[in-house]
């Protein structure tokens, strides 16, 4: 593919459609469009933000070129033969950065554990949050969880109103909700992973982008450029953290509080085949994982 | 008009079964004409065994199940609400012009957007997803009915007064009666929109049902499962709009509307 | 009794005064605290979220994109779904061979098929009118064929017996029997149309009222979802008064009043 | 009493000043030309419009009891229900308090009288325009009203079922001595049916004349009519309804 | 020509061996017992309905022209438009071909003729039967037929306006010469309009007398009745009626 980077190449930076979900966790994103990253590495990218990131895997390739994925929506669609390579990680779940805290107000609920037989809330049915939950209870008390979906926002009147038990929430949603009397458990993504690693690993890939492999073959300067984009983008957010809230309150339209408040993921751009590992123990003991791909095949390879 | 009373019955058993004619044109262009390995549109003939496998799973029928029980108490309590209402509405300006503004409003509400706030008001469970579902196929059968009742001949609401019938015989003998064939109507539009919407709230709401199932083959990229279990849907609703659409046919030939 | 049926849409004090007390008893809940969800805001709150909208530009922006693409979506599945209603309504051939197969597509949901659209127009405002006009051109032509099937005998004795031909008995005598049906079916269709645009919005889109919703979720602002959910509850108003408005000076189409006879 | 009906322009007075008393078992016949406001009358006098002054009594009381007055309409066609069979159309008036096996003698009877006796399970739409009015006519017969308003129930009937159903009225009449306000284009029908007859003229329509016609009863086809007093009344109704229109 | 329609059990026989030809410009009366077939026999001269054996011609033709058999229906309250007014009714028939300012003339005219020159804006349910009777038959005097249809046309009308209508009738058939066949109740209304009347009767119906009238024309409401040929006409139809029920 040497010969179509050069069709381009001489004609300016190369052009490429991307589709990602809104919200904190991609706000490296965010930064390096606005800070030109991508430009300044070769990539002219019309952004695309829309929620249904199952539909944008599923155009991709089609409509767009590179799209966000959730590890285990891109181990399912690898499962299943959807030709895919992860170019880029996006932002990380650990001890210091909690991401997915259990939410309650169930005096008896104290860890993941106890919401076996309960009604727990989740954003998506079967996104990370539900996995893991599903998980954490199925390994420690070989019992079942009901699960419902519950928009983010509204997890917390859900909750209030005795609607569900609980819920995993999500950044920014869970900011401030102690003062409505509702606790913050740990975050189940975490304990998940740990569980699936024999607690060899507490920190959990939550985003990723992917390409078709096709794709990068013909323009393999398009994974370095988007890359080295992102950790630009995640350089800045750690070195200007004020300026880089500033972007995303413009951005998402934040109310000032949440914006300068809500804790930051951890942006890291990038990833590998281990990242992925857990989630293939998870998704293959609660049964959303039918075929396992190749992991070695999985992450894309610089040349 | 006139000898075709035999052949009308069997015109509309025809229509039952001819009138699958451009599906399964469609269906047979699709088997032979998109590559087999299309990661959109897989092939009918991988349908099958898509919905086999969840069948195996055991999730296919308590699915069905779950749907089918919100969906046929909703329908049944918004046939009923909605033809009550919209006998009123369309025997009365007074009562249809202070709550048309009201009523558009409302209807306009994505049902997305009602079922958290019902969520909260009701809880998930299968009231608020009959809620949802009632005020999203109520619609059709209210202003199916109202516009109806406009059209009833004033000569027949007089003469059941004047032969003397209750209030209650004047409605279930002469007045829902006449407006039969608009309720017909508006329940076979708000069928697919109640079924539709039912499979949102299994999303949405309760989390289990068809609905479920559909966006897990979908998140899952299980391509194949989606579109079998659309055909499942589809052909459910063809079912329910065969049984509907007799019914109606009953009607209007005793009526003798039928040309 | 007058039978003179003035539509909706023209003013309409009483329809005002109902919604204002139902803004005033959703204040009232809210302020005693009866509704106390922060996910539900007060009147008031999605009041102000609406006039900041309003002040930056965004409402205007978000609407003008639903409505366009609702109004072209609603214009196609206006004109092709009486079409196809009076093809299946008139000719008993193509009602037996196609009937069936409306009742099954009709019931497919779009929000099933939305990513398949996606696939094949992105995300464009066309991938929006295409979900649009899919979810509301059915209304039209079931509502349209019932119509058509429901118009008495005697008027298509009528229009035999003065020689009209195919074209003038649709135009004269069959339509006009059916319109009050039509209308009906226009008047779902518009709302389909508009409620599939939003949640295409959402959902692959990002654009116009149900990006707005979105955003307000995503932001924590329940005040500025509200905002657009009102918004598209008046957009559906707006829309249906027009429509009726529409229908009473189309030409020669004046909504009939009374299918009976005189009461005289 | 006067009554205002909407028309295109405006409110548009039908009726002006028409006053009178119907004793309890009369029989009235009304004629007046086309568009004089003599459905709009009965209409009034069965409770469907309301006057705009002026009111209705039924023996002193200004409200109807149920089935008490009962109205056979001019729109036979809309009238019926289509989706009731003949025998079912007729029955509706005494679906309540009757039983079953009552009910259907009563049915059957009213339906021989009207001479559609083989025809009970067909639907209106399969009737001919004077059947379907017969029906219509059977119906109101079938609850026994104490006051019987008809508008033109005759009209759609040829000579012999129309002499043969007048005969029958006559009988069922005098048996029930149910109180008959009747609308007709047939001034001899107007004259052999009825104890008064009244001419209402002009436009709004008035009461212009309350001719008595005292003809011995039982009456006959044959006999009433060659009765001198007959041909007199017969005069004196068709010079009122001449002047009107000179 | 025979006809069969569908009833409740099974197809039933409602015309049997009607036979005949009408001469262009000819006027015939059609009378008979109600539910003879009288209506049925028209529908099927109006192409609505076809017969189970046998054919209808027109001027040697099997298929009409458009516009040039026009019927007026019986069941007026279903046949006038509900949504067009008085004015856009009766020009429902010469709306193609005509100029606009040709077509409201002529609609003009022909509400004049039919006596409701002031209603053209009204609709059809704020006129009174015999009003939208008038109509109906305007509308088809507008279309200048060949051949006219009429279903009961005066029926619903008081005896001034009939006598009216039919001297209008009588004149305009005069000018155009259009072919009419008319059905009545009233053998005197048959009489006086027609060259020949037809009695059908029995069931299933057949056509059991055509009786020529052979009265001078142009015939006058006074004159015309009182001629002995329309006494004898008049005997020998009452008498085939009435033999028909014994
Ligand atoms: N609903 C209505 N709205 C307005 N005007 C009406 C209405 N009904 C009747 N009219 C008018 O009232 C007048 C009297 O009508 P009505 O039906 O009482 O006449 P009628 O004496 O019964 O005539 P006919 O013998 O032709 O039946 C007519 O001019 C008619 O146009
Ligand atoms: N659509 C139909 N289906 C079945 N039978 C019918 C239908 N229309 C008419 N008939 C029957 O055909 C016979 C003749 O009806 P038709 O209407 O021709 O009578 P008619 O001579 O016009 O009577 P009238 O003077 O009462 O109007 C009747 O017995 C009637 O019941
Ligand atoms: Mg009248
Ligand atoms: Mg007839």
């Amino acid at each position: 593919g040497s010969d179509s980077t050069a069709d381009d190449g001489n004609s300016g930076p190369l052009k490429i459609r991307v589709a990602y979900g809104p919200g904190f966790g991609s706000l490296p994103v965010v930064i390096a469009a606005e800070k030109g990253y991508f430009k300044a590495n070769g990539l002219d990218v019309t952004l695309t933000e829309g929620l249904d990131l199952a539909a944008y895997l599923g155009a991709l390739g089609a409509q767009f070129d590179v799209v966000m994925g959730l590890p285990p929506g891109i181990l399912q669609a690898s499962g299943r033969g959807v030709a895919l390579t992860v170019i880029s990680g996006l932002n990380r779940t650990d001890a210091a950065h909690v991401n997915n805290p259990v939410l309650t107000k169930d005096a008896t609920i104290k860890s993941a554990a106890d919401l076996a037989g309960k009604t727990v809330g989740v954003p998506t049915l079967t996104g990370i949050s539900a996995d893991a939950v599903r998980y954490v209870v199925r390994q420690q008390t070989g019992k079942d969880v009901k699960l419902v979906q519950v928009p983010p926002d509204a997890m917390a009147d859900q909750i209030t109103a005795g609607r569900i038990d609980a819920a995993v929430s999500a950044i920014p949603y869970f900011t401030g909700v102690e003062s409505r009397g509702i606790r913050v458990l740990d975050d189940v993504v975490i304990q998940a992973v740990k569980l699936a690693t024999g607690n060899k690993d507490d920190s959990a890939l939550l985003g990723a982008f992917i390409a078709t492999p096709s794709y990068v073959d013909k323009h393999p300067e398009v994974a370095t450029a988007w890359r080295k984009s992102l950790q630009q983008g995640a350089d800045f957010i750690a070195a200007n953290e004020k300026e880089a809230r500033a972007i995303l309150q413009q951005h998402a339209k934040l109310p000032a509080a949440v914006a300068a408040n809500a804790p930051l993921p951890n942006f890291v751009a990038t990833t590998s085949a281990a990242d992925f590992q857990p989630f293939v123990t998870i998704g293959e003991t609660i049964g959303s994982l039918r075929k396992t791909p190749d992991l070695g095949t999985l992450i894309h390879q610089e040349k | 008009m006139t000898t075709a009373v035999p052949r009308r019955q069997s015109r509309v058993r025809g229509a039952f079964v001819f009138g699958l004619l451009p599906l399964a044109v469609l269906l047979g262009c699709w088997q032979f004409f998109v590559p087999a390995d299309s990661r959109a549109f897989p092939p009918p003939s991988t349908w099958p065994g898509a919905l086999a496998e969840l069948s195996a799973e055991g999730s296919l029928i308590p699915a069905v199940r779950t749907t089918l029980v919100t969906f046929l108490l909703a329908l049944a309590v918004a046939t009923v609400l909605g033809t009550a209402l919209g006998m009123l509405i369309g025997s009365s300006r007074r009562l249809e012009r202070p709550l048309t503004p009201v009523m558009d409003f409302f209807r306009t509400l994505p049902p997305p957007a009602m079922v958290p706030v019902l969520a909260l008001l009701l809880g998930t469970n299968t009231s608020m997803a009959v809620t949802v579902v009632v005020l999203a196929s109520l619609w059709p059968i209210l202003l199916n009915t109202a516009s109806e009742r406009r059209n009833v001949p004033p000569v027949r609401m007089e003469m059941a007064r004047s032969l003397g019938l209750r209030w209650s015989e004047r409605v279930f003998k002469v007045l829902l009666p006449s407006l039969a064939p608009g309720i017909m109507l508006g329940v076979r539009v708000a069928v697919s929109i109640a079924l539709i919407v039912t499979l949102l709230v299994d999303i949405l709401g309760t989390g289990e049902g068809i609905g479920r199932e559909l966006m897990l083959g979908q998140q899952s990229f299980k391509p194949a499962t989606v579109w079998a279990l659309l055909l499942v849907i589809g052909v459910f609703g063809y079912l329910l709009n065969g049984a509907v659409a007799a019914a109606e046919n009953r009607l209007m030939r005793k009526w003798g509307r039928r040309r | 009794m007058t039978r003179t049926h003035s539509l909706p849409g023209a003013a309409n004090p009483v329809g005002v005064a109902v919604v204002v007390v139902a803004i005033v008893m959703w204040q009232l809940l809210v302020a005693l605290r009866i509704l106390d969800y922060s996910f539900l805001p007060s009147a008031g709150d999605v009041g102000g979220a609406l006039w900041q909208l309003a002040r930056s530009g965004e409402l205007l922006d978000s609407v003008g994109h639903t409505l366009l693409v609702t109004l072209v979506a609603s214009a196609i599945a206006i004109v092709i779904g009486v079409a196809a209603g009076l093809a299946l309504g008139m000719l008993p051939l193509v009602h037996t061979f196609s009937m069936a197969s409306v009742d099954f597509f009709r019931t497919l949901p779009v929000t099933a098929m939305i990513p398949a659209i996606l696939l094949v127009w992105g995300p464009t405002a066309e991938a929006e009118i295409i979900a649009a006009t899919y979810a509301a051109a059915w209304q039209i032509v079931v509502n349209t064929t019932g119509g058509v099937r429901a118009t008495h005998p005697r008027l298509l004795d009528v229009a035999r017996t003065f020689g009209l031909t195919r074209e003038q008995t649709v135009r004269k005598i069959v339509l006009p029997a059916a319109m009050p049906a039509i209308l009906v079916g226009a008047r779902l269709a518009i709302v389909s149309a508009l409620v599939v645009a939003i949640v295409a919005e959402m959902l692959i889109n990002p654009a116009g009222l149900g990006w707005g919703l979105v955003q307000g979720q995503q932001a924590l602002q329940p005040g500025v979802t509200w905002a657009y959910a009102v918004t598209a509850g008046i957009l559906g108003y707006l829309l249906n008064a027009g429509l009726m408005w529409a229908a009473r000076r189309m030409p020669g189409g004046r909504v009939p009043s009374s299918s009976g006879t005189s009461a005289a | 009493m006067s009554v205002e009906l909407m028309s295109a322009d405006g409110p548009r007075q039908i009726l002006r000043d028409v006053n009178f008393t119907v004793g309890a078992g009369e029989i009235v016949g009304i004629v007046g030309r086309s568009g004089t406001g003599k459905t709009t009358l009965l209409r009034v006098l069965g409770g469907m419009v309301r006057a705009s002054s002026g009111l209705v009594e039924l023996h002193g009381r200004a409200d109807n009891l149920p089935g008490t007055v009962v109205t056979v309409f001019q729109d036979y066609g809309n009238a019926l229900l289509p989706w009731r069979s003949v025998a079912r159309n007729v029955s509706l008036g005494i679906e309540r308090g009757l039983g079953r096996a009552e009910r259907e003698q009563r049915v059957a009877d009213v339906l021989r009288l009207v001479g559609l006796e083989g025809r009970s399970s067909d639907h209106p739409w399969q009737l001919s325009g004077g059947m379907q009015q017969r029906v219509q006519i059977a119906r109101a017969l079938a609850v026994e009203p104490r006051v019987l308003l008809m508008d033109e129930p005759f009209g759609a009937l040829d000579a012999i079922t129309k002499a043969t159903l007048q005969d029958v009225l006559l009988r069922i009449q005098a048996q029930t001595g149910a109180t008959t306000i009747f609308i007709t284009h047939d001034i001899d029908e107007a004259i052999y049916l009825s104890d008064r007859v009244f001419v209402i003229a002009g436009s709004p329509g008035s009461l212009i004349v309350q001719e008595p016609v005292d003809l011995p009863r039982p009456r006959t086809q044959l006999e009433t009519r060659e009765h001198p007093r007959y041909l007199s009344v017969r005069h004196a109704l068709a010079e009122a309804l001449r002047e009107e229109t000179a």
